[in-house]
């Protein structure tokens, strides 16, 4: 019951975050003004085809402008500019809340469809498989090195991997992504695809897209996990070390346990906990990480939207809603790693 | 119960003199209750550390407290030195309520009552020399000039036998054993010429080899000084031959007080006769036999049992008695004082 | 019949600040059936020669060598793998000191115990009774079996340590300071359970305490260590009521006792720093009884007869 | 503070950290000395200061036996003639060009001409090694407009510049040249591209003409002379200049806009450095002093903090941050440092707090109460020394993310535009393209120094790792 107690407080204090982040970008988007400015460009742009509309059917001039007026109003009731943002606000939190995204302006779904829904659920498959495919490979190098130099400390090895750790965190993930696309497209004589998810055009058939994507997919995901590993290992490394010196480790070899076992039992179950923990923080460099990546490889997923979505015309529904999203994600993923540290670690479990 | 070895020196410094001197430290009837949350949905525990417990040292007297470990001895002792404000009654020093006092108003207090703590590796600043340390309490209470302080700081380390004093001024504590950094932690207390001194197992984590010495360190001023000691220790041992008076804590609650060749001779309280069994004594014939020993271990202060704290350990319970209500404190000799039903 | 002899053992640390002689050429033996209580304090070395003697060395070890005998074979001929397999837990087991991080957090108690009968393809129901068994031996309830060393309180960890030594049926247990975190209760009760198990298993037992009075609770011999080098060695009588050593006799004088009224004393000083020992006898810096010849030799540990040995220049005139 | 230079200097990694670190800030010193501060406005963004220069060229140690970039000065004329009104003046430029191929590009710029009567006439013409020489342009400043006043100033704040290898004067004046001293008949249109082959070489053979004209390259030492008439001795020319563009150019190459990299990457030193140490600075006061209070005040102070750090920890920092940029502009000061050290306090604020805490039950914050030793006293006597190595291998640990964090911004285009930095040359690359053409001198120099610099910082925090970490110190 305690553990159960325990998950549901991390919960609800998680899910408060995503209200609080939500509320933060939307009193952000209002009181800056912003929300204003971009509605009523909408609705300008809006009144353009109206106007051409009532010019048709409307020929008295006095009439045609009011009959516009009255049209400005509706639209501005509709989207809420008559009032002020703080009394938007309320409602468009609930909104967000229940999933109604909104429409984007600029960026449609392959079926044209602009609803934000359909748009996130078309990007959110494409940065997940990115996303979840490097968090599992850096997980188990990471980890595997880590354990490893920790069983030999001071080596050469362990040295060379220390400055490698340094660099890995030093790297920022767009430039190893530009400096893999330099050597591998352009030295290499494109070996590798600079970007993008299929080729032009894709594939048919089920087996050669998949290796098309699979194709596409490998420079970003080296990228993620180049710039991840380091770091990681390190840390593992760290924890490890420090848990390969407590007692009951000597207690096990005191034990006659081998060393194998030594290690797998007694070492590496014991700083698993940590290293969850480690992982958990690690999360934010990593969702960064695919955000960028993702703008270098032109890989079409949530990152690239994003980044669509705040430069050249801003659209503030697509905004709030990815904001919103990747908060949500964060939340999710870190909530997945808190299940894993309470099942990994009894003594929390109570 | 009748005493069955008497010894003349005994005799002698058992004298039932403190009894009638006037009293430094006055505790009456404190209690230091602690909520302790375990967590949003469920209620709150309340940890008794200390219930209800009536105490005074007379100037110039050393009074220990010996117990286990919960049995809220150092809470106590933090109480008589208004580090924790008890939850209930009153802590008189001088004939002063200081129970209630705000913190800024103690200054005065706090230059009077000094305190030595258990462990010497985590009381001083590692970031300060020696001499920084021992003067700190002078610069706290704007006493004196740099030489005059200077000078004070060279007695105290001398009246601590770290002779000759100029060797230690400069050290860093990490570059002293155990028993000279608690000789360094004593000397920062009585440079301020305290009337009364709290010393928290000031032992318990310095070699065997050293630990008289610091014992002879605080007995000598409080014979000297007439300092008025709490000394707290779960050695019961050290407690015999350091002080004048013993109170036995258990749980929270004092459960006999006496002067301390009586508590030791001729010991009242069931759990008192069962601690001092089992001290171990460097005899060759212990190993030839077992103790007698208190069943089970203490439960926790969060779950103090009703009626006499000790009765579900006790080897004497009465089914009926014990567990009913708490026993009443009972002078059975001069100034031997029980709390238990057998009496 | 000795069951264990050690001839010569000798364990070197390297430190940035250069070696540290933890043991330092120590001799002793241990009868079988019997309790070797070796006495230290800080410094002395005693936890370093529980690990010399399990083998259980640090990475930094600068110097590992001497002669453990067990049953007359020779342990410092065997094998690193050969040690550990036939040695460890089987042969020597020992009981940790600070029972609170000793056992692994995320492993339940039974399997911590049973863990070396599982290693040898013991059947699980059988491992899982001969663990239950050895609760009960110790003290305590069967359902401690399943719970993780949190919930434990320190005396039953102490306890669950003690059965976890026990598992192999060893000849010889290593019990390094066993209750030193523990109240004196606690303490006594596990006192006596030692005893017990000395009684009715005829375990040989090493006893490594700072404490010289709780080692007189439980041993037949005594070695008093200082400065990584035994001082005196002896029957418990012969130690404690005839001691020879200046410091073994200023460590007994420093004991306060319950039943007299004398002050206890003490040695002035404090133990040397182990990198930079002085010249000579090791104690004469605190030795009441120095004289010239303490700092000009170190001196040897001598028979004064019946298996009393002392390392002091006072008696080489004798 | 000691102690914790002896533990940085004890390990490779430390000493090879605190070497770099002395190496960028010896170079970050000398650049804030020796440019101006707004250096970024008034020059990198400034493209009329980098017209004469070559863009996308890589830098001169790349390409070794190229032909160089070479700018030639000249203020006084070389020789002056008298006429019958006013003067001749002639400006001689000699430019060796023993190169086998023809310069990228070859221009000419006026600045500040000064006339009193009638605007001076430029003549400018090209003598080549084999003494042919050819007539290129033709030039007069503006002339008075109506009202002005001499003495009439031209061209002082914008000086006049022909790119004489694509000028359709030039061209046809070319295109004269090649009929009258070869016979070969293009047009004008023809030599569209070409000029700097044709000035700079001689036709194949003989027997081609007629045929589609080839070129081969005619090394040896040119001459371009300006001609400059004036009306009055008065008038004056400010200086001329003409560059021959190189196939590669100074140290680290050029950028499309022919910005000289090693300049932007140079004034990045500075920046970089600024952004790390301001923000941790920053980040780690902030950090530190909640977390202290949070731990020794307690009650609704610790609440209060505790709540904050912990929603500010639990929210995603890159999407905000560039939603946080996006809406509220990209000053670096003013925006960008403080958006990032808002989400850099609470971790620190965390783990402070529960130092202090374990420290406020501690037997040393005991033993001061009951000596009387004031909170403040305590706070920042006893636990702050305490926590201090600590907090300072923090503050080391966060400048690298801090350049990182700033860098990304600039990569996406939310950089201070005031201020080049290296994550803005590299936006700069990306977005026109570089990648995928292989300027490499353009994409590899500014992310290589930012990750050095980054570098840098860590390997310090790294051998720090026995002070942040303090169990590691048992081994």
């Amino acid at each position: 019951m305690a553990i159960l107690r325990k998950l549901l407080l991390r919960a609800l204090s998680l899910i408060a975050v995503v209200l609080i982040v939500l509320v933060l970008v939307v009193v952000v988007l209002g009181a800056t003004g912003f929300s204003d400015r971009i509605l009523s460009s909408v609705i300008s742009e809006e009144m353009r085809a109206v106007r051409q509309q009532l010019a048709e059917t409307i020929r008295d001039p006095q009439e045609l402008e009011r009959a516009l007026r009255e049209q400005r109003r509706e639209l501005e009731a509709f989207y809420g500019l008559d009032k002020p943002w703080y009394v938007r606000l309320p409602q468009d939190v609930l909104r967000v809340l229940t999933l109604d995204l909104g429409e984007a302006r600029t960026v449609a779904t392959a079926q044209g469809s602009k609803r934000i829904q359909d748009i996130i659920a078309e990007r959110l498959p494409r940065t997940a498989l990115l996303f979840t495919t490097a968090l599992v490979i850096y997980f188990l190098i990471g980890v595997w090195l880590g354990t490893l130099l920790a069983t030999r400390p001071g080596s050469k090895l362990d040295r060379v991997l220390s400055y490698f750790a340094a660099v890995s965190f030093a790297l920022p993930s767009w430039w190893t992504g530009i400096l893999l696309i330099l050597i591998f497209y352009f030295y290499l004589g494109g070996l590798l695809p600079a970007g993008g998810m299929y080729s032009t055009p894709p594939p048919e058939g089920g087996l050669a897209r998949f290796l098309d994507l699979a194709y596409h997919a490998i420079l970003p995901i080296f990228t993620l996990v180049l710039v991840a590993t380091g770091p990681l290992m390190y840390v593992a490394r760290t924890i490890t070390l420090n848990v390969a010196q407590e007692d009951h480790v000597t207690f096990a070899r005191a034990k006659g346990i081998p060393e194998g076992l030594v290690r797998r039992r007694h070492i590496l179950r014991v700083a698993a906990p940590p290293i969850v923990t480690g992982l958990i923080l690690g999360l934010v460099g990593s969702i960064a990480g695919s955000i960028t990546t993702e703008i270098v490889f032109r890989w079409p997923g949530m990152g690239q939207l994003y980044f669509q979505a705040v430069s050249g015309q801003p659209d503030e529904s697509l905004i709030v809603a990815l904001t919103f999203v990747y908060t949500m994600l964060y939340a999710l993923a870190r909530f997945i790693l808190e299940i894993l540290y309470l099942i990994l670690d009894p003594r929390v479990r109570y | 119960m009748a005493t069955t070895h008497e010894d003349t020196l005994t005799a002698e410094r058992a004298e039932p003199a403190f009894g009638d001197r006037e009293p430094l430290v006055q505790l009456q009837d404190v209690k230091a209750h602690f909520t302790l949350r375990r967590g949003i949905f469920v209620s709150k525990a309340v940890v008794k550390a200390v219930d209800g417990i009536t105490l005074e040292i007379a100037r110039g007297e050393t009074v220990a407290l010996v117990g286990e470990s919960g049995s809220g001895k150092t809470t106590l002792g933090r109480i008589s030195l208004r580090l924790i404000e008890p939850t209930e009654g009153r802590v008189l020093f001088d004939g002063q309520d200081i129970s209630h006092v705000p913190e800024g108003q103690l200054l005065r207090f706090r230059r009077r009552a000094q305190a030595v703590f258990q462990d010497p590796y985590a009381s001083l600043n590692n970031y300060m020399t020696v001499a920084q340390i021992v003067e700190e309490p002078l610069v706290i209470h704007k006493i004196g000039n740099r030489e005059e302080r200077a000078a004070r700081v060279r007695e105290a380390l001398d009246a601590v036998r770290l002779r000759p004093p100029e060797e230690f001024l400069s050290r860093f504590p990490h570059r002293l054993s155990g028993g000279q950094r608690q000789r360094v932690a004593i000397a920062r207390a009585l440079v301020l010429d305290p009337e009364y001194l709290v010393a928290d197992e000031p032992v318990s984590m310095v070699d065997a080899s050293s630990r008289a010495e610091i014992l002879l360190v605080l007995k000598d001023r409080q014979e000297d000084a007439g300092t008025a000691i709490l000394y707290i220790t779960h050695d019961i041992a050290t407690a015999r031959h350091f002080a004048h008076r013993i109170g036995v804590m258990y749980l929270g609650h004092l459960v006999e007080l006496g002067p301390a060749d009586r508590v030791i001779d001729n010991p009242l309280h069931p759990y008192t006769r069962l601690l001092l069994e089992a001290v171990p004594e460097p005899d060759p014939q212990n190993r030839l036999k077992e103790r007698s020993i208190i069943p089970g271990e203490p439960p926790s202060p969060a779950n103090t049992p009703p009626g006499c704290p000790f009765h579900p350990r006790c080897p004497e319970f009465m089914k009926g008695t014990c567990e009913a209500a708490e026993p009443e404190w009972k002078e059975i000799e001069p100034g031997h004082f029980v709390a238990c039903y057998l009496y | 019949m000795a069951i264990l002899e050690v001839r010569d053992l000798y364990l070197y640390y390297e430190t940035p600040r250069g070696p540290v002689h933890a043991v330092d050429g120590v001799s002793f033996e241990l009868p079988e059936g019997s309790a070797l209580g070796l006495v230290g304090e800080s410094g002395s070395g005693k936890t370093s020669l529980g690990l010399a003697l399990l083998r259980l060395l640090p990475k930094n070890v600068d110097t590992y060598k001497g002669s453990i005998r067990l049953e007359g074979r020779e342990l410092m001929e065997l094998s690193d793998e050969q040690f550990r397999r036939e040695i460890r837990w089987r042969k020597i087991a020992m009981a940790f000191q600070g029972a609170m991080n000793v056992l692994n957090p995320v492993v339940k108690v039974w399997l911590q115990i049973a863990e070396p009968l599982l290693l040898e393809k013991t059947p699980r129901p059988q491992a899982r009774a001969r663990v239950e068994e050895l609760l009960e031996l110790v003290g305590l309830s069967k359902d401690v079996a399943d719970r993780y060393p949190h919930e434990l309180s320190g005396g039953m960890k102490q306890r669950v340590v003690l059965a976890a030594a026990l598992v192999m049926n060893p000849k010889v247990v290593i019990l390094d300071e066993p209750t030193s975190a523990l109240d004196v209760s606690i303490q006594a009760q596990i006192m006596n359970l030692l005893k017990r198990l000395k009684r009715e298993l005829g375990l040989s037992y090493i006893f490594i305490t700072h404490d010289i009075a709780l080692a007189s609770d439980l041993c037949d011999y005594l070695g008093i260590a200082y400065a990584g080098q035994i001082v005196e060695l002896g029957t418990s009588e012969q130690v404690l009521l005839e001691p020879e050593h200046p410091y073994t006799q200023g460590l007994l004088e420093s004991i306060p006792r319950l039943r007299s009224t004398r002050l206890p004393s003490f040695i002035p000083g404090a133990p040397p720093d182990p990198v930079d020992l002085p010249e000579g006898c090791r104690f004469r810096e605190r030795c009441p009884k120095a004289f010239e010849r303490c700092t000009e030799m170190p001196p040897l540990l001598q028979g004064k007869g019946a298996g009393h040995e002392v390392r002091c220049w006072l008696l080489a005139g004798r | 503070m000691e102690s914790v230079l002896k533990v940085i200097l004890s390990s490779g990694v430390g000493r090879a950290g605190l070497a770099l670190f002395a190496l960028l800030t010896g170079i970050s010193v000398y650049v804030l000395v020796s440019y101006p501060l707004d250096y970024g406005s008034r020059v990198w963004y400034n493209p009329a200061v980098w017209a004469d220069n070559p863009a996308v060229k890589p830098p001169i140690w790349a390409k070794p036996g190229a032909v160089p970039h070479s700018v030639f000065l000249q203020e006084e004329p070389t020789e002056v003639r008298k006429a019958s009104t006013g003067e001749r003046r002639l400006y001689r430029f000699e430019i060796p060009h023993p190169y086998e191929k023809p310069p990228d590009s070859l221009s000419l710029t006026l600045t500040e001409a000064v006339y009193y009567s009638r605007p001076p006439l430029l003549t400018v013409s090209l003598t080549r090694p084999d003494g042919r020489s050819v007539r290129l342009y033709r030039y007069s400043p503006p002339a008075p407009r109506p009202g002005e006043e001499a003495p009439y100033v031209r061209h002082r704040d914008s000086p006049h510049r022909v790119d004489l290898g694509a000028d359709p004067q030039v061209r046809a004046q070319v295109s004269a040249f090649l009929r009258d001293e070869y016979g070969l008949r293009l047009s004008a249109n023809e030599l569209r591209g070409r000029l700097m082959e044709i000035l700079f070489g001689e036709p194949t053979s003989p027997e081609e003409r007629g045929g589609p004209a080839a070129f081969r390259p005619l090394p040896g030492t040119y001459a371009l002379e300006v001609e400059v008439t004036v009306f009055d001795r008065r008038d004056r020319i400010g200086a001329l200049q003409a560059v021959r563009g190189g196939e590669t150019f100074g140290w680290m190459g050029t950028d499309s806009l022919g910005r000289d990299l090693a300049q932007g990457l140079l004034f990045g030193f500075p920046v970089s450095l600024i952004i790390g140490i301001l923000t941790s600075v920053l980040a780690t006061l902030l950090g530190a002093s909640l977390g202290i209070m949070s731990g020794y005040l307690g009650g609704r102070v610790d609440l209060l903090i505790q709540r904050s750090a912990d929603v500010i920890n639990n929210i995603p920092g890159l999407p905000l941050l560039i939603f946080l940029v996006f809406i509220f502009g990209s000053n670096l000061f003013l925006v960008i440092i403080p958006v990032i050290v808002f989400f850099s306090w609470p971790g620190l604020a965390i783990i402070v707090r529960s130092m202090v805490l374990q420290l406020r039950e501690g037997q040393l914050v005991e033993a001061e109460r009951s000596l009387g030793a004031t909170r403040w006293r305590i706070m920042f006597r006893h636990i702050l020394p305490q926590v201090g190595p600590y907090l300072l291998a923090q503050l080391i640990f966060f400048a690298p993310s801090a350049i990182l964090s700033e860098a990304t911004l600039s990569f996406l285009g939310l950089g201070d535009t005031s201020l080049p930095t290296w994550g803005q040359i590299l936006e700069g690359a990306f977005r026109t393209g570089a990648v995928y053409r292989g300027y490499w001198w353009w994409v590899v120099p500014p992310g290589l120094l930012i990750v050095i610099t980054a570098v840098a910082f860590m390997l310090i925090a790294l051998s720090l790792e026995p002070i942040a970490n303090p169990r590691l110190r048992r081994s």
